[in-house]
């Protein structure tokens, strides 16, 4: 197996695969791996961080010239993070960072960032004015609490209101449910912003069956569902995190490290919001 | 002879006053929460909301009347939600690939008879604990969906098919959203067979005692394929609902349902260890799940509590229950 | 004799390491009842599975009608004209007694169940066999006995041309007894060939015309009854003499140990006596008058609402049967399958767990002590196992009915409560089960037997209670008991 | 005699024939998985990794060795994640709050006893099956854990004492890791307890015969309070391993561990229905799990394919051990 050793393999751990965002980060990574001529060996956390750490722990038996981390959780990955130091793995995290260990690298867009991008979308569209559901994602997960953040941080500066908060679990059917439930008892409503696509999809389903059709939906993460609705001017707007470029991106880290240059610690990928 | 005759009369006014009182218990578990949740915000109760629970009860329902035979006999089906995903995954690339509606309903259901039957024919004829066979199923059938679907929802898209199949699981019959019609006629057929039908009285019979049921000349093993597939189909027919009602199917739908199901059943009064229910308390138990979730929804409670009262209401609808054990 | 309807022919079974038939014969004939006689574990049952389909022979014959056939599986067999009713109860207890009867063989109509028709066929049977409930009772809520006669049913059901019952009597009393017994004389006038299986040796005489005996899975032989009396019987079975069988055992009373005043709960109504040291008393009763309800409710397993319990002067009050144990009252189950022991478990399991206390710290079984006594009870009991840690459900039913003795005796009580002592046990184990309790009353002990078996009740007892509809009915001094006013105390109703 | 000591002394050596195999097939699937991971992968039993794989395992047997302890008397735990996460989160809590270790841990485990306990109260005085008494203890925790960590993780930082802290789930003991150590305790105290006192042999007691083992005079609530109570202790375990392993506790951790452990008590031989299993058997079953897990990684399986792979494998343990029903 050791015989190909002329090909360097880069390990990258990334926190799920049930998610459309993160199976195009997974692209992004192995096809620029490819043009570089790098293998790379993927391994699924499944949001969970024990099992993140023994993913890492799985790697330092392989031998992989870098980790690419794709943390579960900020804190957590610290474990992670000190697993791949103690056995001299450099590591670069994606998308979410590590609150400790050695880093080399950090290759993200920012998910409070994001939010506040959605919320600045709303003010504008709205004119500082107006009532806003937001739906939210699995409660606990770092995506929700971050992107749940910046955009409320952002909202309170003007006077718009959020009148319901609920998690739909970053589950389409999800999103559909609880929107119809929300309807049922408000109906005054400018505005929906769910912190993903994906209930952001649902969450316009209700809308529409229920002919509210003015009510502004935007989602995050610019899956390609999202981006035809919005296109089809279903949805407002979505925040586009381009997943494939931040794959790209960290494989271009990665390979520059593994050259011996020295990058900064922490590149930025741009966010974009997506309208029509 | 008067002395046993005594014994019975008496043991049989006692049965039916339990057995009123049992369908009593989860009716007024039902009926408790609905006044409750009324009092507290008005609009619950209105047309609108009403045909909305029944919409997003269909779902679990449906799937909890597949349960209740497989629970009926004994055994459990945890596959129930990896086959809604796999065979919405498996309807919503036919529709994509241009097939027509009928074709792709078709063909999802038998996904569904085809994952059911492995279930049974494991359990029957491999002597597996029903727990553990379809957990390995569930299991795979994850994987396979993700595999299937890479990972990606496939999106039906707006176009006429679309909007055709669309109806199954987003329009009306005389006014009665279309998932809660076929949730009404589920449930019906599902109680003509099991109370009018051999297979329906073999199930109990089955889940009462296995050893006997053998002895009488009865084909166990045919049975258990029989209501593992029945369960199968009807977790199909859930995907199809689901996937029509979304216009895609999800790489990972369905998964934790088989909670949700299990929870509906055993919340109707049908005892896990076999031979005692009835599919009339599972549309109740279902219920009790579907208007908590909207209620809790309707009420504002913040999703963190959510959790903790849904859990709380599970527990205290149990013992109410609890004493027609 | 005319052509047997059925042969079996140097059958032979093995189970994984034991060979439970070994060459047996047997031969039935059209209008007669055959009694399939031996020890526990002999291989009676054994034989009978491999007759109705239950079990795979692993060689020898069977003709039926004169040609050899092969027996598929119970489906089978009863298509053929066998039926069976099985030694343990094969009931579905969530099923109405009609749908038991007819379980796979239901009427049509359409694609459903004609229940109208299976009802009124089934409510047919069982007047047959004198039952009034109806037959869309739920079986589970039948008693043990009830559920007997359903099983019986079930079997006349089928219309059969051969029908074996496996100690059909077992959980009976005498008057079920009678009405099977009137149907087996009918069944006989038409013609049908039956096999008898029992330990009561007085209905073997009573029933039965011929007898096949088994021994150690051996075939020992077949003899005309005409040509046989109970001690011969016994010696074929056995292998060597039986003397006395009902050896009652006088000794000294002494005082009070239990006194039962005014003990009254849903099932048992008013009920006051005592009992002395060195006493047996024998309850009797038809099914369902409350004998077990009366046991486990002075056990504690079942809450008195009203009464008083006192033991040797100290009122007690038992609200489990974990305080029964601790005053020194022990019970022997009547269903030692049920709820009498824990089949899954060994042997010295069994026995020491009621014990364990007394055995153990909280952190420890002190398991020489633990081993010491089972032994010593093993022993003493002639109670025949390889090895302590054998599981009891590897062991024939005398056994096992010992070690639910020996699980009472070890807690070292001063009253044992039996129930059916020797349900389902063979006449050589029933003897030694016998000499047991002597042992015990002599030891200066207080015994509550009850007992539907009447030689039984009169064979040990010192006195005799009779209980019907949860009432005493009768109260009898051995010398003055007959079998006559025990039954008539037993049928006495409130009414009467 | 003779007749009896025949027949008995020959089904003994079968039982005890068939003991060694069915101890023999769990251990055979487990060396079968090794040789054939090892050979694909010769690095897979460098020292390193199998102490690797002990770490892994270890979370899920010390789960699994109280489940046993509950499947044994014929019951289920379904909360064991939810006590895992609440256990990690209230000790993390306390450790950032300054308290020490000992305290912190102390007070994780009194957590993990308490809701056991509750388990076992309700489940016993109130008569309720377990799978739905622990399925709303799960629910109800999860939404605690949100309420009480607030959503957020709690992070131990890392000062002295997060660090002292951290050798429970990091360090190593004579070379081996610390949680493997613990693992092996725990399962050298649960062999001492299922096999030489009172409580193990009433455990085994109650799960074959119910009401048999009321009828010998055993107090069967007791039973079941302490066999849950023992649950919810290990699950805390775990809590606390997996919070020093990651200096933080997660609000979502330990979602949907229960059916690790469970799979990891069956593959292990131990019976659903009660009564029959050993320990000795978990900790195998646990240890194919954690060698699977780690083998998919380490042979480079692509993800979606490795759920399929996990799942399948599951079966063909089980099936390879099915004779022993
Ligand atoms: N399924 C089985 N597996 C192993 N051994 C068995 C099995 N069934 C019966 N045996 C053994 O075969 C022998 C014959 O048992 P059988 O039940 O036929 O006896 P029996 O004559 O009916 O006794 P009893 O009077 O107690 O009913 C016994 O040693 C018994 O333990
Ligand atoms: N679980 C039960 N629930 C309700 N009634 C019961 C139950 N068990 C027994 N009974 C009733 O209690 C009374 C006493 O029954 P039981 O069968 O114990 O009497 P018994 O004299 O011991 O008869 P047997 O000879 O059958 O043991 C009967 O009326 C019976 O039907
Ligand atoms: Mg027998
Ligand atoms: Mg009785």
């Amino acid at each position: 197996q050791q015989a190909d050793s002329d090909t360097k393999k880069i390990g990258f751990i990334v926190s799920t695969l049930n998610n459309p965002f993160f199976v195009d980060l997974k692209k992004g990574v192995e096809d620029r791996a490819k043009e570089l001529g790098y293998d790379v060996v993927v391994l699924d956390s499944q949001n969970d961080p024990a099992k993140e750490v023994s993913n890492m722990e799985d790697l330092t038996v392989k031998n992989v010239s870098m980790v690419l981390l794709n943390p579960v959780d900020s804190d957590s990955a610290v474990a992670s993070v000190m697993i791949a130091n103690n056995s001299d793995l450099p590591v670069v995290t994606v998308d979410r960072a590590a609150n400790g260990g050695n880093v080399v690298s950090h290759i993200a867009s920012d998910n409070a960032v994001g939010g506040a991008m959605a919320a600045e979308f709303l003010m504008e569209r709205l004119g500082g004015v107006g009532n806003i559901v937001e739906l939210e994602g699995t409660a606990g997960s770092s995506a929700a609490r971050d992107r749940g953040k910046g955009f409320d941080d952002k909202i309170a500066e003007s006077n718009i209101n959020i009148i319901a908060k609920q998690s739909a679990d970053f589950d389409r059917t999800q999103g559909l449910t609880v929107m119809e439930n929300i309807l049922q008892s408000k109906s005054d409503i400018n505005a929906v912003f769910a912190q993903n696509d994906e209930m952001a999809l649902g969450a316009q389903k209700a809308l529409e069956d229920q002919g509210m059709k003015d009510v502004l939906v935007v989602g995050f993460d610019a899956t390609d569902d999202a981006v035809d609705a919005v296109k089809r001017g279903t949805m407002a707007a979505t925040v586009a995190q381009q997943p494939i470029l931040i794959g790209q991106t960290a494989v271009d880290a990665i390979d520059k490290i593994l050259k011996g240059e020295v990058i900064d610690a922490f590149i930025p990928v741009e966010l974009k919001l997506i309208t029509k | 002879m008067d002395i046993s005759s005594r014994v019975d009369n008496s043991k049989n006014k006692s049965l039916n006053m339990k057995e009123v009182l049992v369908k009593y218990k989860s009716l007024l578990g039902l009926v408790l929460l609905i006044a409750v949740v009324s009092v507290l915000n008005p609009s619950f109760l209105s047309v609108k909301n009403i045909m909305n629970i029944l919409r997003q009860t269909s779902v679990n329902a449906v799937i909890a009347a597949g349960m209740t035979f497989v629970i009926l006999t004994g055994g459990i089906d945890l596959s129930v939600g990896s086959i809604l995903g796999i065979s919405g995954a498996v309807c919503a690339s036919l529709l994509v690939s241009g097939q027509n509606v009928v074709v792709a309903v078709i063909a999802a259901l038998l996904v569904g008879a085809a994952v059911g039957f492995i279930n049974g024919f494991v359990i029957s004829k491999g002597k597996l604990q029903p727990f553990i066979a379809t957990l390995a199923t569930m299991t795979i059938l994850k994987g396979l969906t993700l595999v299937y679907t890479n990972g990606n929802p496939i999106t039906l898209g707006s176009n006429e098919l679309a909007m055709s199949f669309g109806k199954i699981g987003g329009g009306t019959i005389f006014g009665i959203p279309t998932p809660a019609m076929i949730m009404m006629i589920v449930f019906m057929v599902c109680y003509y067979i099991l109370h009018n039908t051999k297979m329906g009285r073999y199930t109990y019979a089955l889940g009462s005692n296995e050893e006997a049921t053998k002895l009488s000349g009865l084909n166990t093993d045919k049975i258990k394929i029989w209501v593992y597939t029945i369960s199968g189909i009807l977790a199909s027919v859930a995907g199809i609902i689901i996937t029509s009602r979304l216009y895609s199917a999800q790489p990972t739908a369905g998964a934790g349902y088989e909670l949700d199901a299990i929870a509906a059943v055993v919340l109707g009064g049908t005892k896990l260890a076999g031979g005692k229910g009835k599919i009339t308390g599972t549309i109740i138990g279902a219920l009790i799940i579907g208007v908590l979730s909207n209620a809790l929804n309707i009420l504002d409670v913040s999703s963190y509590y959510q959790t903790m009262v849904k859990g709380g209401v599970i527990l205290l609808a149990v013992l109410l229950d609890r004493k027609s054990n | 004799m005319k052509n047997p309807i059925l042969q079996m022919k140097d059958i032979v079974k093995e189970f994984p390491g034991v060979k439970a038939l070994d060459g047996v014969n047997l031969e039935l004939y059209e209008g007669k009842v055959m009694a399939l006689m031996g020890e526990n574990g002999a291989g009676k049952s054994t034989l009978m599975k491999i007759l109705s389909g239950v079990y795979k022979k692993n060689s020898g014959q069977i003709f039926y009608k004169g040609e050899e056939t092969d027996i598929k599986g119970p489906k089978d067999a009863g298509e053929k004209g066998i039926a069976i009713i099985h030694q343990e109860l094969n009931l579905l207890p969530d099923l109405s007694i009609g749908e038991n009867i007819f379980l796979g063989r239901e009427p049509k109509k359409g694609l459903r169940i004609d229940f109208k028709q299976l009802y009124s066929d089934a409510d047919v049977l069982l007047k047959k066999l004198n039952i009034t409930t109806s037959s869309r009772e739920l079986v589970g809520n039948l008693s043990i006995a009830q559920q007997q006669m359903v099983e019986i049913a079930k079997a006349l059901s089928l219309d059969a041309q051969i029908i074996i019952m496996d100690e059909p009597t077992d959980a009976l009393t005498d008057k079920e007894t009678k009405s099977l017994f009137n149907v087996i004389n009918e069944l006989k006038s038409e013609g049908k060939a039956l096999v008898y299986i029992s330990h009561r040796l007085k209905e073997i005489f009573e029933i039965c015309d011929y007898i096949t005996v088994l021994r150690d899975g051996k075939y020992v032989g077949t003899e005309d009854l005409s040509n046989l009396d109970e001690d011969k019987m016994i010696e074929m079975m056995v292998g060597r003499k039986l003397t006395d069988q009902f050896p009652r055992l006088e000794t000294e009373k002494g005082e009070t140990i239990l006194k039962v005043d005014n003990l009254c709960n849903e099932f048992i109504d008013n009920i006051s006596f005592e009992v002395k040291a060195g006493e047996i008393l024998g309850i009797s009763g038809l099914m369902g008058a409350g004998r077990t309800e009366l046991a486990k409710t002075i056990y504690g397993h079942i809450r008195k609402t009203n009464g008083q319990i006192t033991i040797k002067n100290r009122k007690i009050d038992n609200k489990s049967a974990k305080d029964g144990l601790k005053n020194r009252i022990a019970y022997v189950s009547e269903d030692r399958k049920g709820d009498g022991l824990i089949l899954e478990l060994s042997v010295k399991e069994n026995m020491a767990i009621s014990s364990l206390d007394r055995m153990s710290s909280l952190f420890k079984i002190d398991k020489k002590k633990e081993l010491a006594r089972v032994k010593d009870y093993i022993g003493r009991m002639r109670i025949k196992t390889p090895s302590e840690n054998q599981l009891i459900k590897n062991l024939s039913g005398g056994n096992q009915q010992k070690i639910a003795i020996a699980k009472a005796l070890m807690t070292h009580p001063d009253v044992l409560i039996l129930d059916e002592p020797t349900r389902g046990v063979d006449v050589g184990a029933k003897k030694e089960i016998y000499d047991l309790v002597n042992e015990f009353k002599s030891q200066g002990k207080a015994v509550i037997m009850i007992s539907s078996e009447m030689p039984e009740i009169l064979g040990l007892s010192d006195r005799i209670l009779v209980l019907s509809q949860g009432r005493i009915t009768g109260e009898f001094d051995i010398e003055s008991a007959t079998q006559e006013a025990i039954l008539k105390c037993a049928v006495e109703t409130k009414e009467a």
